[in-house]
């Protein structure tokens, strides 16, 4: 645990779908497309998997950012998938808007297997964006701050 | 016997913020609790009751136990207990200071509860005399003169006048030191507390019969077919649970942090169906049993176990604040003897 | 006691380069839980699988967790890798550190770091894996074809060709669908009867085909390879396995006026009929609202007539219950209804006809023998005009968005047909685009033009008006740049094709998806373009897109080969990562039902015990394994959290979240 | 409006009598005027403490959940907003809609306690109701003064019922429903998180907002399961106030009725039907006009899309 560096560096919780963004990721890999090692990928078979408690957990643990990415809506691999965590993440992102949580904190973006460019400057200008706001204090969960 | 006007009363705030941690009725957002003093806050002593209860300074809704910090595969075990500095708590009404004794019967008895204790040891009271009891007010039933609540000091307000008299040696000491008190007249004090108990008798539970709630009444009691219909609309919320000033149950809970455990107390109610979780799961299984117990825990055991107090103080928060309009006025009423 | 083996690849130099792999290696050993932690230079070679084999062998490994290239790349490897060292293949976390580590970043301290983080976010959700065990389920090898036209029959007669019972249910009392009632097809002008009806033979003559005509399917319930199918044989009052097709009560029948809906009601047909000469069955069948006999118990000729005893008047539906391994969807279409386009005055006009019942005026079999006349006065039409795109590519709402296909080459088949055969005849067509992709398409296209000089106009038509006894076809020709007025005797209308309206009703049933213009959805628009998402429901012919008859029977053909290969299978081997539901939490709410894309979520009334002596029913969720395919929409849709999905579980992601977030 | 009392009290007895039914659903008289609580009567003569006026706030639809399966026939009155809460448990599986007689009740506002004693009022001696205007001991109130806020919003309608008791129209509201939020989105972010840092920090976490919502109908809240990964009992930490309303919100969303319970029972007085009322406007404006509860048919806003639906990144429009 030393070994960590402990110097406070944003930090972003990527949420993947398996068959299209997960697969973007791994083409921006493969393709040497850089992104910053702030963002963390956790694979998630669709979009629509993914929990608005995942992504509230994920702040209160110290997360500044969260986007989670999807395949293109009409191509998600279970057909409808990413047509419900759109709706969901569009109520869920207005939400902490409302509550006064800066709405650029949170992300949702469509990236297909074949778009490792696209993925890789999604990531460039979410963990930009991410940085300019600093750390996240509106959401965070003080217990969880060393 | 000391005094200062209403309208100076900011001063007296903070000279004594600036002696001790001040603890006092604030409105935030429309409701009051008791808050800590600081530059800005809305003091509100003008509403007869806080929404919680005083014993949140004492016992408060959630609180740190230990930390468990996890290096590896090495755990380091850190005590968590807040040290409690000497605080003023201010405003306190008859019928919360009574439920300073029954908490002080439940965790200052052996083992002591020293989380309680270092905060209930730090604390000074200033009690204030309840000018206008309202209907939901039952206190005098339980033995509360709410004209005077004996604190370390009791204040009362007289028209545009709060005045502070002295009953502890604590009282004492704290009330030498504000200077920007002056000198008062006990007369006015006097008749004041006359009018409040004038006030006290025509409020409509002034008379609840207690009678029949004996130790040697519960098998009697545990059985009346009454308490089906009178926790019918219960919800299972913890409202009454939570707003009152004498009930003291709590749960341990550990929370995960990033690097460890921090191990801490939390409040907990008997309504809900998750409260007292066993091997297999909470022994009261439905509501009318939750219910009961609450009650009987408040009229009959309690006093049982403690030479006949009741852990009811009569503050009538349940009354105000129950969603469904049940209560324990409801339940004396029902049971209690002629009513 | 958990017993986790980390096991850090090197990749060659393409981890090992960037991410100091050996320190990974040794601040994983320190993870509570872990009991060994290796590195190896290639961990996807034979010696590096060797290496995880024989620690789980020695150590007795509860779980395994690779820090190697991405999961999409080696997680199969690896799970055989483990299974057959004897661990659960479910067992197995790869931290991805090569595509989203080593690859993207130069620095080796951050690489390291953020390494080390995905290794640990392994580990977490590793601890909360359980073993898990794919299902197995039993094929019913027989398929049910929905639909008798081309489509179904080449489906039907492919999959019967492997060897596999095939049921071809159709509504209509013959299968042969709407290329019965073409005259020729393009682009080689063969008659369409010569090449359909041969094949239609061919399913009565096949021992493996039941072909059951006037019937609908009723309800479809379970899943991929064991669904049972209920379907209604509706009564025809003719029984179908004595009567011989001969005819005679045809001819005997006094109640003659009943619309000949094979002919698109451009004539009359008796109460009791076989639909054309060559109907399969061919087998006679009684309209009851036209029968005297059933209608009003006066006449009963026909049963005199017949000598084999076929009539019935008491016949009553039949409802017959079936299993089968797979579904094809073969409902076809229909032309729409025109009634939204009265500029074209076809409900006014009676020369004004749809290019079916052309097809109908043209056939040898049609009410007129083949000898193309006005329907209003059977004379010869000297001019014709065809307007295209009625209802096509429509975005007013009153017609169809889409091309409906097919239609730029049976217009120019017409025309040609007509210039052939009545050379004297004008031919005028009306055209937004003609559009002749296709093999030897465009080259026919030509001909209508060119060789038979159709006069092809470019534009759009206001309307159509009688003047003097003629049709009057006004429109614009956009080329020349004028309106035109056309003194027409036939009016043939393109008219958009739509599916078969049956189609919505069976979607619902068989839970297939289906398109805002009632087209059923296929599983992959590109690469699984006969399937639909709904294991086990396989789409041919127009029920998924408008098509032409060649593209039909390759679809059909294609559906067939996916069935022969569902029902080549003895057991399916379900997705292990399903859904499942706690039903000591589900209350029943039908909410995760509601956006399963598959189906794969029933309720039940179960009975649970409510602890002294009492019990209590209630709704509870079942998630069938077969179906499920593992998407988790129904996870996040349920609010009490009893909807949860294997091998991605809440507590599971929840673990990453939280192991990430370490630092 | 007493009128509506006796109509009700004798279709009540009626149907009691008649053994259409075992058991009636309604409002028992309290101890100071106002204290109304939801009750269960089983004979003619428990009847007696019957009671329906502008004390009847509470919404009593979730009772029935497991009301329904107990043996024989309810009857229950059931207000407009009741009604919308009751068809959305219908909907759910939640209600055996075989075993319920329902009667529409006419509701013309009812009485927010809190405003009552903010006008003094401590016990209540006698009232009058009219449509616009109630007067309580003596003292008359508009009733945009006095009602509850859901009530002064309320735009619902009696549904469908076996039967429907109702004398006069219904009083229209005294205000846009979506006001307050529109508020809220009118300010600016460091605003509107000030403004729910107040009202949120005062959270007890009493869960009574949960136990009276007819959508939360678990049984068991993910808040108390402690599998559930996000289990807690008290705002230990300032986000698990947040926590806790973020997703009890966006479970009840799209199922929402705006029955303003939550808010009604709170203790700390937190608007928490402003959180409910930020999905259904959002719903309304991304997804086209949805009433959670006016049928018992059709799919919920969460439960299904459309292909044209808006990304998140344009939902607020920039």
């Amino acid at each position: 645990m030393q070994e960590i560096n402990k110097e406070k560096k944003p930090l972003i919780v990527a949420f993947c779908c398996n068959w299209c963004s997960y697969a973007g990721a791994d083409l921006a890999g493969s393709s040497r497309l850089s992104y910053p090692a702030d963002v963390k990928i956790i694979r998630v078979p669709c979009s629509c998997r993914v929990n608005p408690m995942f992504i509230l957990k994920a702040f209160q643990r110290g997360a500044d950012g969260v986007i989670i990415c999807g395949c293109h809506p009409g191509d998600c691999h279970y057909t409808t998938g990413n047509y419900y965590a759109r709706r969901r993440m569009s109520l869920l992102f207005s939400m902490l808007d409302y509550l006064g949580i800066e709405r650029e904190r949170t992300r949702v973006e469509w990236v297909s297997a074949a778009e490792g460019a696209k993925f890789s400057k999604v990531m460039n200008e979410f963990a930009s964006k991410i940085n300019e706001l600093g750390e996240n204090k509106r959401l965070e969960d003080l217990r969880c701050k060393n | 016997m000391k005094k200062i006007a209403i309208s100076n009363i900011e001063k007296l705030y903070n000279e004594i913020s600036s002696l001790q941690e001040l603890y006092l009725p604030v409105k935030k957002a429309g409701a009051t609790n008791f808050a800590k003093y600081e530059n800005g806050v809305d003091v509100d002593i003008k509403s007869l009751q806080t929404v919680k209860s005083a014993k949140d300074l004492f016992f408060p809704q959630s609180e740190d136990m230990i930390d468990f910090k996890v290096s590896g595969k090495n755990i380091e075990i850190k005590d968590a207990r807040a040290q409690s500095n000497p605080f003023v708590l201010f405003g306190v009404r008859g019928c919360d200071l009574k439920s300073f004794e029954v908490l002080d019967k439940v965790f200052l008895q052996e083992p002591v509860d020293t989380m309680y204790k270092s905060k209930r040891d730090a604390v000074t009271v200033i009690t204030l005399a309840c000018n206008n009891p309202e209907s939901s007010c039952f206190c005098k039933v339980f033995g509360v003169d709410p004209a005077n609540p004996k604190g370390d000091i009791q204040a009362t307000i007289v028209g545009e006048e709060m005045f502070f008299e002295p009953l502890t040696d604590k009282g004492s000491e704290l009330l030498s030191k504000l200077t920007t008190l002056e000198d008062g007249d006990e007369k006015a004090v006097e008749s004041e507390k006359k009018e409040i108990s004038q006030k006290v008798e025509k409020l409509p539970f002034v008379n609840l019969d207690l009678s029949n709630f004996k130790g040697e009444n519960l098998m009697e009691l545990f059985d009346r077919p009454e308490w089906e219909e009178l926790s019918k609309a219960c919800l299972g919320c913890g409202t009454c649970t939570f707003v009152c000033p004498t009930c003291q149950c709590f749960d341990i809970r550990d929370f995960e942090t990033n690097d460890g455990v921090k191990r801490f107390r939390c409040w907990d109610s008997c309504m809900y169906s998750e409260f007292t979780k066993m091997a297999a799961e909470n022994p009261r299984k439905t509501q009318m049993q939750r219910y009961r117990q609450r009650f009987m825990h408040k009229l009959v055991y309690f006093p049982a176990n403690n030479g006949g107090e009741y852990s009811c103080v009569g503050c009538g928060r349940c009354v105000k604040k129950c969603p469904q309009s049940l209560n324990i006025v409801k339940v004396i009423k029902k049971l209690g003897g002629k009513n | 006691m958990q017993k986790i083996g980390v096991f850090v690849c090197w990749c060659g130099s393409n981890i090992a380069a960037t991410v100091d792999v050996k320190k990974v290696a040794e601040v994983l050993k320190a993870e509570p839980g872990v009991v060994i932690s290796e590195n190896y230079q290639y961990m996807c070679s034979e010696n590096g699988q060797a290496l995880i084999r024989n620690a789980i062998k020695e150590h007795g490994l509860t779980g395994v967790v690779v820090c190697s290239c991405s999961p999409r790349m080696h997680e199969a490897t690896f799970r055989k890798t483990c299974e057959s060292a004897g661990l659960n293949p479910y067992m197995v976390e790869i931290a991805n550190i090569r595509e989203q580590c080593s690859w993207i970043h130069k620095d080796i301290e951050e690489a390291t770091e953020k390494a080390i983080i995905l290794g640990r976010s392994a580990i977490a959700k590793l601890k909360l894996n359980a073993p898990l065990t794919s299902g197995e389920s039993a094929v019913v090898k027989r398929a049910l074809v929905i639909g008798g036209g081309i489509a179904g029959i080449q489906s039907a007669l492919d999959i019967a060709e492997a060897g596999f019972e095939v049921d071809i249910v159709e509504q209509s009392p013959t299968i042969g669908g709407n290329m019965a009632k073409l005259d020729k097809t393009f682009p080689t002008l063969d008659c369409a009867a010569c090449i359909l009806t041969p094949k239609m033979v061919d399913c009565a003559q096949n021992e493996k085909i039941d072909i059951m005509t006037f019937s609908e399917i009723e309800s479809v319930k379970g899943f991929v390879g064991n669904f049972k199918v209920q379907i209604r044989r509706k009564a025809r009052f003719v029984d179908e396995k004595k009567c011989t097709g001969c005819g005679e009560c045809m001819q005997k029948c006094p109640s003659k006026k009943g619309l000949n809906d094979f002919n698109m009601g451009l004539n009359t047909r008796p109460a009791i009929y076989i639909p054309f000469a060559q109907a399969i069955p061919n087998v006679a069948i009684i309209d009851p609202e036209q029968c005297l006999k059933i209608k009003n118990g006066k006449c009963g000729l026909c049963a005199m007539k017949c000598n084999v005893n076929a009539i019935d008047y008491t016949q009553k539906d039949e409802i017959i219950e079936r299993e089968y391994g797979a579904i094809v969807v073969a409902t076809g279409y229909k032309p729409i209804s025109l009634e939204n386009f009265n500029e074209y005055g076809y409900s006014s006009y009676k020369d004004v006809v749809t290019s079916l019942e052309l097809e109908r005026l043209m056939n040898a079999a049609g009410p007129s023998d083949g000898h193309l006349v006005r329907p209003s006065d059977h004379k010869e039409p000297k001019v014709i005009t065809f307007i295209q795109c009625v209802g096509s590519r429509d975005t007013s709402g009153c017609g169809k968005p889409y091309c409906s296909k097919i239609c730029c080459m049976y217009t120019a088949k017409h025309a040609m047909l007509i210039r052939e055969k009545y050379p004297d005849t004008e031919v005028h067509v009306f055209y937004i685009d003609v559009r002749t992709p296709g093999k030897n398409y465009d080259e026919f296209f030509r001909r209508a033009v060119e060789q038979y000089g159709v006069d092809y106009i470019k534009g759009m038509v206001g309307k159509v008006y009688e003047e003097n006894g003629k049709l009057m076809v006004q429109g614009s020709d956009l080329i020349n740049n004028e309106q035109v007025v056309i003194p027409s005797d036939l009016v043939v209308l393109a008219a958009a094709i739509e599916p078969n309206p049956s189609v919505r009703n069976i979607a619902t049933m068989v839970t297939a998806s289906i398109d805002t213009n009632n087209f059923l959805t296929e599983a992959h628009a590109k690469l699984r373009p006969v399937e639909s998402p709904t294991a086990g429901i396989f789409l041919s012919g127009v029920c998924q897109g408008p098509k032409d008859i060649p593209e039909t029977v390759s679809q059909a053909s294609a559906c067939a080969a996916k069935v022969i290969g569902l029902l080549a299978k003895d057991k399916l081997k379900c997705n292990a990562c399903v859904s499942h539901s706690d039903e000591m939490l589900c209350t029943g709410c039908s909410v995760c039902a509601n956006v399963c894309p598959y189906g794969a979520i029933t309720y039940v009334d179960k009975e649970f015990r409510l602890g002294g002596g009492k019990t209590e029913v209630r709704r509870v969720a079942t998630v069938n394994d077969a179906v499920c395919q593992g998407c988790g929409a129904c996870t996040v849709a349920c609010p009490s959290g009893a909807m949860d999905l294997k091998g991605f579980s809440n507590k599971q992601i929840m673990a990453e979240v939280d192991a990430i977030c370490k630092r | 409006m007493q009128k509506l009392e006796t109509l009700m009290l004798e279709k009540a007895k009626n149907l009691l009598s008649s053994g259409e039914v075992s058991r009636v659903l309604g409002w028992k008289k309290g101890e100071l005027g106002y204290d109304v609580e939801p009750s269960v009567f089983t004979s003619a003569q428990s009847l007696d403490n019957f009671v329906y006026n502008v004390f009847c706030g509470a919404n009593l639809s979730k009772y029935l959940v497991q009301e329904t399966k107990k043996e024989g026939k309810i009857l229950v009155f059931l207000k407009p907003c009741d009604s919308y809460s009751f068809n959305q448990l219908i909907k759910e599986h939640r209600i055996n809609k075989d075993k319920v007689y329902t009667v529409g009740v006419e509701c013309q506002g009812k009485i927010d306690n809190y405003k009552l004693k903010e006008n003094g009022i401590e016990v209540v001696e006698s009232f009058d109701e009219e449509v616009d205007f109630v007067t309580v001991n003596g003292k008359k109130f508009t009733k945009g003064e006095i009602v509850l806020g859901k009530c002064s919003v309320c735009e619902k309608k009696l549904l469908d019922y076996d039967e429907v008791i109702s004398i006069n129209e219904k009083r229209s509201p005294d205000k846009d429903r979506f006001e307050m939020v529109k508020k809220l989105e009118s300010m600016t972010a460091d605003e509107r998180y000030a403004f729910w840092k107040d009202q949120l920090s005062n959270c007890i976490r009493c869960n009574a907002c949960r136990n009276v919502c007819p959508a939360c109908t678990c049984t068991k809240c993910v808040f108390d399961n402690d599998n559930s990964g996000i289990a807690s009992k008290a705002n230990s930490d300032s986000f698990e106030e947040k926590m806790f309303h973020i997703i009890r919100a966006f479970h009840v969303a799209g199922r929402c009725t705006d029955c303003g319970e939550c808010s009604r029972v709170c203790p700390q007085h937190i608007p928490l039907h402003l959180l409910n009322r930020k999905f259904i406007g959002d719903i309304n404006r991304l997804y086209g006009t949805y009433q959670a509860g006016e049928d018992t048919t059709s799919k919920g806003p969460l439960t299904d899309y459309t292909k044209q639906d808006v990304d998140p990144s344009d939902v607020f429009g920039g």
